[in-house]
C-alpha cells in the first residue's frame, strides 16, 4: 500500500498496475476443471496461461494395461461429447492393424452415429456459447434438441453419452428397430428448429458486435498450433480428416468442407452452425441406404496386434484426433497416445486473447469448444 | 507427393537417415543429433513443406526413449512420420522443435511431464499435468502402490 | 450525410434483429403446453426406459430360482475395471464327478462403467443389462453385490 | 371513483392519532406504521418478483421453474429465504471489515428511498414532493456507491472489476434516465408524480405525446435496464465472466439484501415508466368512448397500477432472457453514440410538439 501511495506522490498521477486473476479451477466459463491463470490491465487480457492436469487421469497408462477391446470404454470418457468418434478412432485402428475389412453396414451405422454425435456436440456448444455470452436461454432450447439425439443413443447404444458403440471388428449390438424411424423424425424436427437458433442468437446484434473482429487466429497460427476442428477451418485451414483422409462411410457420401477465412470468433461461430446443416445432409444421404449384412465381423476371443505402430485419425467434433498404438504383439497395447483436438486448441489461446477484454476471453474460449478431460486425459 | 515419391525423395535428400516405408506413411529415422536440422529442412523445403505436426509420442522403449513426431503438409497432403531416439533412457535428452513448429512446444512439455524426456533449448519447459517431483508415469519401471492396482 | 444515414439505419437493423429473437422467445412462452420438463419422481411409474440402456449388470433366475451361470470367469477376464470377482466352489454332482460350479458372483457396481464387455462376451448369456438407474444408496458397501440369489442353482442343460 | 381513493383513510388515520396523541408522538407512529408498511411491502413483492422470474424465466425455455414446494412452487422463494436467512455469513479475511458490511444496506436504503416516492394509488403515497422525479433520479443513483464499496472491501479482484464495471455503467445511464424522464417532464410541465399522473386523466403519455415519448419509453426501459445491472446488461455480477461480480464474497442475508434490492430497483423502474409514461393508477381512457371510459373506471387504481408495473416488468425480463450480454465497452458505446444523441433530440423533438400542441 506504502509503495503504491510514493508513486502516487511522485508521479502525481493514478499509480496503475497489472494485476493477475485465477480464472478456475472453479470458474462458469471454464466448463470444467482448467485453470486460466490471466494477466490483466484493467479489463484487458495480457497474457493467458492455461494450467490443465486438474483432471489428468492417466487414460494413456491405463491403456498399457487393457485390452484393445477394453480400451474402448476408456476413449468415452476422454471426450465425453464426441465418444463415439474416439470408440471408432480406436476400433478402425484395431481393424487396420489386424487388415479386417468390416462390412459396409458396419461403416454407414458409424458414420450416421458420427454425424449424430456432432450435431449432438453442436448443440450443446451453441447452448453453452449462449450461455457464455450471457443468453441463458439458448442453453434450454440446445439441450431440448440434444434429448432427442441422446434418446436415439439410448435406445440403440444403451448409453446417452459414454455409448462405448463402436468395437473392433463391428459394433455392439445392431441397430435398433426404431433407429431409422427416430432419426427421419429428428432430421424433421431439428431442421425447423436449426432456423429458430440463427434467429435467437446468430442475427442478433449483440452477439455480432460482440464476435465480428475478436480472437483472431490467422490461417498460419492456426497449422503452427495445430488448431483442428470447426476452429482451425474458420481460419481457413482445411483440415477436415472426413475429407483428406475419409474413412467409414465418408467416401460415399457428399459434403462440403465448410471453410471460413474470417479467423474470428463469428467465423468459428457460424462454422459449426452451417457444419449442423451439413450434418443432416450427411446423415439424410445415408439414413434411407444401410446395407443389410452383419453388424460385426467375428474377431478372435484375445485380439493380438501385430508388432508395429499403427495410427489412425478421425474427424471428432472438436478437431482432428489420432489414436497411436505402438504394439508389441502383446494382448495389451506397448503404448497407446490420443491425439486430442482440445490439446492443441487450448494453447492457441494466449495468441487469439491478447489485447481483448475479459468478455471477450469468455467467448473466445468457448468458441474453441474445449473438453477439459479430451486435454487432460 | 505420393508415398513412394516421397520416400525416393527423402532418400535422395537426406542420406544420414534411415527411410523406410511404413504401413500407413513414409517413416524416417534420424540420429538425435541430427534432429533440429531435419526438422528445419522439413519444414522449409518448398517441395516438402511439413508444417503440420499433429501428434508428437514419446515412448518408453527398453533401452532408450523414442519420440515419434506425425507431420502432415497442408499443401501439398503428405505425410511423414519422423522418428528420433534419445542416447540414454533414465536421463533422456534430446533437442527441441518448438522453434519450427509451434505446436511441439505443448506436445513437448507433456513427453516432459509424462516420461521425463528432457528437451535443449524449450523456452518453457514445465509439468504439464503432474506436480513437480511427481515421477515420470508413463516409464514402464514407474510404481504408485496406492493408485495402481495390479491385476 | 451518408455515414449519418447508415448510423440510423444500424440502428433499426439492430433493433430488428433484437425483435427477431424476442418472437422466438415470446413463440415459446405463449405456448406452455409445449414445455419439455419432466416431472421426474412423480412420473416414477409411467417412465419406461429403452430395452437396451445398460443401468447395471444383472443375472436372471427363473421361477425356481435357476439361473444360466455356469462360473467359467469370462466375465472376469473381459471386464476392464475388476468390478467383477467369481468365486466358485467344487462340488460332487449325483452321478459322482467333481464339478466347479458358481458360488457367488460378486460385482462392484461402484467401480462398473458399464461397457457392456461381460454381456457380449458371456456364453451362456447368464448376466444382461438391467434397466434400473436409481443407485444412490446410504453406505458404498451396499453397491457390492451377489449377483446369484442365495440358493439359487444352474438350470438344466446349460453347456459347460 | 372516490371509493377507491386513499385520502380519506390516511387523513382518517393521521386526525385519529393526531387526537389521541401528543404531536410528536403522533408523527413518530405514524413514521414507524409507514416504515412498516413499506418493509412488508417490499419483503413480500420482492420475493413474489423472485418468484415470478423465475416462473417467467422458465417458460420462455419451455421449463416449468419451482413446482416442489407448495402449489406449483409458490412458497419456493419463502423457503429460499429462509436458507438465506439461516446461513453463515462468510466474510474474506482481508476484507475491510466496515465497509464491507455497510455496502449492502447502502443499496438496499437506496432502493427503500426510492420507493417512497412512487404513488401507488390517489393518496397511496409517502412524500409528494413536488420535484419527485428529480428526487427520484437522484436516491435512484446512490445505490451505486454500495455496489462500489462491496466490490472494493470484498478483497477479491472479481468483485472489484465487477463494481468498476457497475459504476462506470450507471455513472453513464444515469443520464439517459434522467434525460428521458426530462422529455416527459418538458410534458408533463411538472416534476410531482401526483401531477403527473393527474395530467394523464384523459390519455396517457405514451398515447398522447406519441413519437417522442414513445422513444422516449423505449430509451427509459433500456437505460432503466442498465441502471437496475440486469440483463442484458448485468455486466457487473455477469456470471460467465466474473463468477458473481461485486456480491461474489457475500453470503447469506447480507447477499439477500443484494438480491432483494435488485428486485426492488427492477420494481422501481417499472413503476417510474408507469407512472411518468403509462399514466400510473390512471385508467385506460380513450378521449370519447363514454361507456368503455366507464368500465375502465370500476377497476380499482392499485390494480391499474399493479397492472402497469407487472407488464413493464414482463417486457423487461422478457428481454433479460432473450439477449446476449454486452461487453463493457459496447455498454459505453451504446450510451454515448446511440442512446445520449437519441435523447438529447428527443428532448427537442418533445420541446417542439409541446410548442405547437401537436399532441392529443
Amino acid at each position: 500500500m506504502s509503495e503504491i501511495r510514493e508513486v502516487i506522490i511522485k508521479t502525481d498521477k493514478l499509480a496503475t498496475d497489472k494485476y493477475q486473476v485465477n480464472m478456475g479451477p472453479q470458474h462458469p466459463s471454464t466448463h470444467g476443471v482448467l485453470r486460466l491463470l490471466v494477466t490483466l490491465e484493467g479489463e484487458k487480457v495480457l497474457n493467458v496461461q492455461p494450467h490443465s492436469g486438474y483432471i489428468h487421469s492417466g487414460i494413456e497408462k491405463m491403456c498399457e494395461a487393457i485390452s484393445y477391446p477394453q480400451i474402448i470404454h476408456l476413449t468415452d470418457r476422454m471426450d465425453y461429447l464426441s465418444a463415439h468418434m474416439n470408440n471408432e478412432a480406436v476400433a478402425l485402428c484395431v481393424e487396420n492393424a489386424l487388415q479386417v475389412e468390416v462390412p459396409d453396414r458396419v461403416k454407414y451405422i458409424r458414420t450416421i452415429m458420427d454425424e449424430l454425435a456432432r450435431l449432438a456436440s453442436h448443440q450443446l456448444w451453441w447452448c453453452v456459447f449462449g450461455m457464455d455470452l450471457g443468453a441463458l436461454t439458448t442453453f434450454f432450447y440446445g439441450l431440448r434438441d440434444r434429448e432427442h439425439i441422446l434418446d436415439i443413443f439410448e435406445e440403440t447404444c444403451g448409453a446417452r453419452m459414454t455409448v462405448s458403440y463402436s468395437t473392433p471388428g463391428g459394433l455392439m449390438f445392431d441397430i435398433h428397430p426404431n433407429f431409422q424411424k427416430r432419426v427421419k423424425d429428428f432430421i424433421k424436427y431439428f431442421r425447423t428448429k436449426l432456423p429458430e437458433y440463427d434467429k435467437l442468437l446468430s442475427g442478433n446484434v449483440i452477439l455480432r458486435e460482440r464476435t465480428e473482429g475478436i480472437g483472431h487466429l490467422s490461417y498460419k497460427d492456426a497449422i503452427d498450433f495445430g488448431v483442428t476442428g470447426p476452429s482451425g477451418r474458420a481460419s481457413g485451414f482445411s483440415c477436415d480428416v472426413r475429407k483428406h483422409n475419409p474413412y467409414s462411410a465418408y467416401p460415399f457420401v457428399k459434403f462440403n468442407e465448410i471453410l471460413d477465412h474470417r479467423c474470428d470468433t463469428l467465423a468459428r461461430y457460424e462454422v459449426r452452425i452451417l457444419e449442423m446443416y451439413e450434418s443432416l445432409n450427411i446423415i439424410e444421404q445415408l439414413i434411407d441406404n444401410i446395407p443389410e449384412g452383419d453388424y460385426a465381423v467375428k474377431m478372435k476371443g484375445v485380439l493380438k496386434l501385430p508388432e508395429g505402430e499403427f495410427y489412425q485419425r478421425v474427424e471428432t467434433a472438436r478437431g482432428e484426433f489420432g489414436v497411436f498404438i505402438v504394439s508389441d504383439g502383446k494382448k495389451n497395447p506397448y503404448r497407446v497416445k490420443f491425439r486430442s483436438p482440445g490439446f492443441s486448441n487450448l494453447f492457441a489461446l494466449n495468441n487469439m486473447t491478447k489485447g481483448h477484454k475479459i468478455a471477450d476471453l469468455v467467448a473466445i474460449m468457448s468458441t474453441l469448444d474445449l473438453i477439459i478431460p479430451d486435454i487432460d486425459r | 507427393m505420393t508415398k513412394e515419391e516421397l520416400i525416393s525423395y527423402l532418400t535422395g535428400n537426406f542420406p544420414e537417415a534411415e527411410v523406410k516405408s511404413g504401413a500407413q506413411y513414409a517413416e524416417m529415422t534420424v540420429k538425435a543429433s541430427d534432429l533440429h536440422e531435419t526438422a528445419v529442412q522439413l519444414k522449409d523445403t518448398a517441395e516438402l513443406s511439413f508444417d503440420y505436426v499433429f501428434c508428437l509420442t514419446g515412448v518408453d522403449y527398453a533401452e532408450n526413449m523414442g519420440i515419434i513426431y506425425h507431420i502432415e503438409s497442408v499443401e501439398h497432403r503428405h505425410t511423414i512420420v519422423l522418428k528420433v531416439r534419445t542416447a540414454d533412457r533414465l536421463n533422456p535428452v534430446i533437442d527441441t522443435v518448438s522453434d519450427v513448429w509451434i505446436t511441439a512446444k505443448y506436445h513437448e512439455r507433456e513427453a516432459y511431464d509424462l516420461l521425463g524426456i528432457h528437451f535443449n533449448n524449450h523456452t518453457d519447459l514445465r509439468r504439464l499435468f503432474l506436480e513437480d517431483g511427481w515421477g515420470f508415469p508413463l516409464r514402464k519401471d514407474y510404481v504408485d502402490e496406492i493408485r495402481i492396482v495390479e491385476r | 450525410m451518408k455515414s449519418f444515414i447508415e448510423y440510423i439505419v444500424s440502428i433499426f437493423k439492430g433493433v430488428w434483429t433484437l425483435l427477431v429473437g424476442m418472437k422466438v422467445t415470446a413463440k415459446y412462452f405463449f405456448t406452455p403446453w409445449n414445455n419439455v420438463t419432466q416431472q421426474y419422481p412423480e412420473n416414477r411409474d409411467t417412465l419406461v426406459m429403452f430395452d437396451r440402456f445398460r443401468g447395471e449388470v444383472i443375472m436372471p433366475h427363473t421361477e425356481n430360482n435357476e439361473h444360466l451361470c455356469t462360473g467359467c470367469g469370462i466375465c472376469e477376464l473381459n471386464c476392464p475395471n475388476g468390478s467383477i470377482e467369481i468365486i466358485s466352489k467344487s462340488i460332487i454332482t449325483p452321478e459322482g464327478k467333481k464339478k466347479r460350479i458358481i458360488d457367488q458372483h460378486i460385482y462392484h457396481l461402484g467401480m462398473c462403467t458399464l461397457c457392456n464387455l461381460c454381456v457380449k462376451a458371456c456364453p451362456t448369456g447368464a448376466i444382461v443389462m438391467g434397466q434400473k438407474f436409481e443407485h444412490a444408496v446410504w453406505d458404498r458397501a451396499l453397491l457390492t453385490k451377489v449377483l446369484n440369489q442365495p440358493g439359487s442353482k444352474i438350470a438344466e442343460g446349460v453347456k459347460e | 371513483m372516490d371509493i377507491y381513493n386513499f385520502t380519506t383513510l390516511t387523513h382518517n388515520i393521521h386526525t385519529g392519532l393526531a387526537q389521541s396523541f401528543a404531536p410528536w408522538l403522533a408523527t413518530t407512529i405514524e413514521w414507524v406504521i409507514v416504515g412498516v408498511a413499506y418493509l412488508l411491502f417490499v419483503a413480500l413483492f420482492g420475493l413474489f418478483l423472485v418468484y415470478a422470474e423465475r416462473k417467467v424465466c422458465a417458460a420462455f425455455q419451455q421449463r416449468l421453474g419451482p413446482m416442489r414446494v407448495g402449489k406449483w412452487g409458490l412458497l419456493q422463494t419463502i423457503a429460499d429465504f429462509i436458507k438465506l436467512l439461516m446461513k453463515e455469513l462468510i466474510m474474506p479475511r482481508k476484507a475491510d471489515w466496515f465497509l464491507y458490511n455497510l455496502a449492502p444496506f447502502i443499496v438496499i436504503i437506496a432502493s427503500f428511498l426510492a420507493i417512497a416516492a412512487l404513488p401507488f394509488a390517489p393518496g397511496l403515497q409517502s412524500m409528494d414532493f413536488d420535484i419527485g422525479v428529480f428526487y427520484l433520479t437522484a436516491v435512484s443513483s446512490v445505490g451505486v456507491i454500495g455496489i462500489l464499496l462491496a466490490g472494493w472491501s470484498s478483497n477479491n479482484k472479481y468483485s472489484l472489476i465487477g463494481a468498476m464495471r457497475s459504476g462506470a455503467q450507471i455513472l453513464s445511464y444515469e443520464l439517459s434516465v434522467s434525460l428521458s424522464l426530462l422529455t416527459m417532464v418538458v410534458f408533463a410541465g411538472t416534476m410531482q408524480f401526483s401531477a403527473i399522473v393527474e395530467g394523464q386523466r384523459d390519455a396517457w403519455f405514451i398515447f398522447s405525446g406519441h413519437i417522442p415519448a414513445i422513444i422516449a419509453f423505449v430509451v427509459f426501459l433500456i437505460a432503466g435496464t442498465a441502471e437496475t445491472n440486469r440483463g442484458p446488461f448485468d455486466l457487473a455480477e455477469a456470471e460467465s465472466e466474473l463468477v458473481a461480480g461485486f456480491h461474489t464474497e457475500y453470503s447469506g442475508i447480507k447477499f439477500a439484501m443484494f438480491f432483494l434490492a435488485e428486485y426492488i430497483n427492477l420494481f422501481i423502474i417499472s413503476a417510474v415508466a408507469a407512472t411518468v409514461f403509462l399514466g400510473g393508477w390512471m385508467p385506460l381512457h380513450f378521449g370519447n368512448l363514454e361507456s368503455f371510459n366507464h368500465v375502465m373506471d370500476f377497476i380499482p387504481p392499485v390494480i391499474w397500477f399493479f397492472g402497469k408495473v407487472l407488464f413493464v416488468i414482463f417486457v423487461i425480463m422478457w428481454f433479460k432472457w432473450t439477449f446476449p450480454r454486452l461487453r463493457v465497452d459496447q455498454i459505453l458505446t451504446l450510451e454515448w453514440k446511440y442512446l445520449l444523441p437519441i435523447n438529447l433530440v428527443n428532448i427537442l423533438l418533445m420541446a417542439l410538439v409541446v410548442l405547437t400542441k401537436f399532441h392529443f
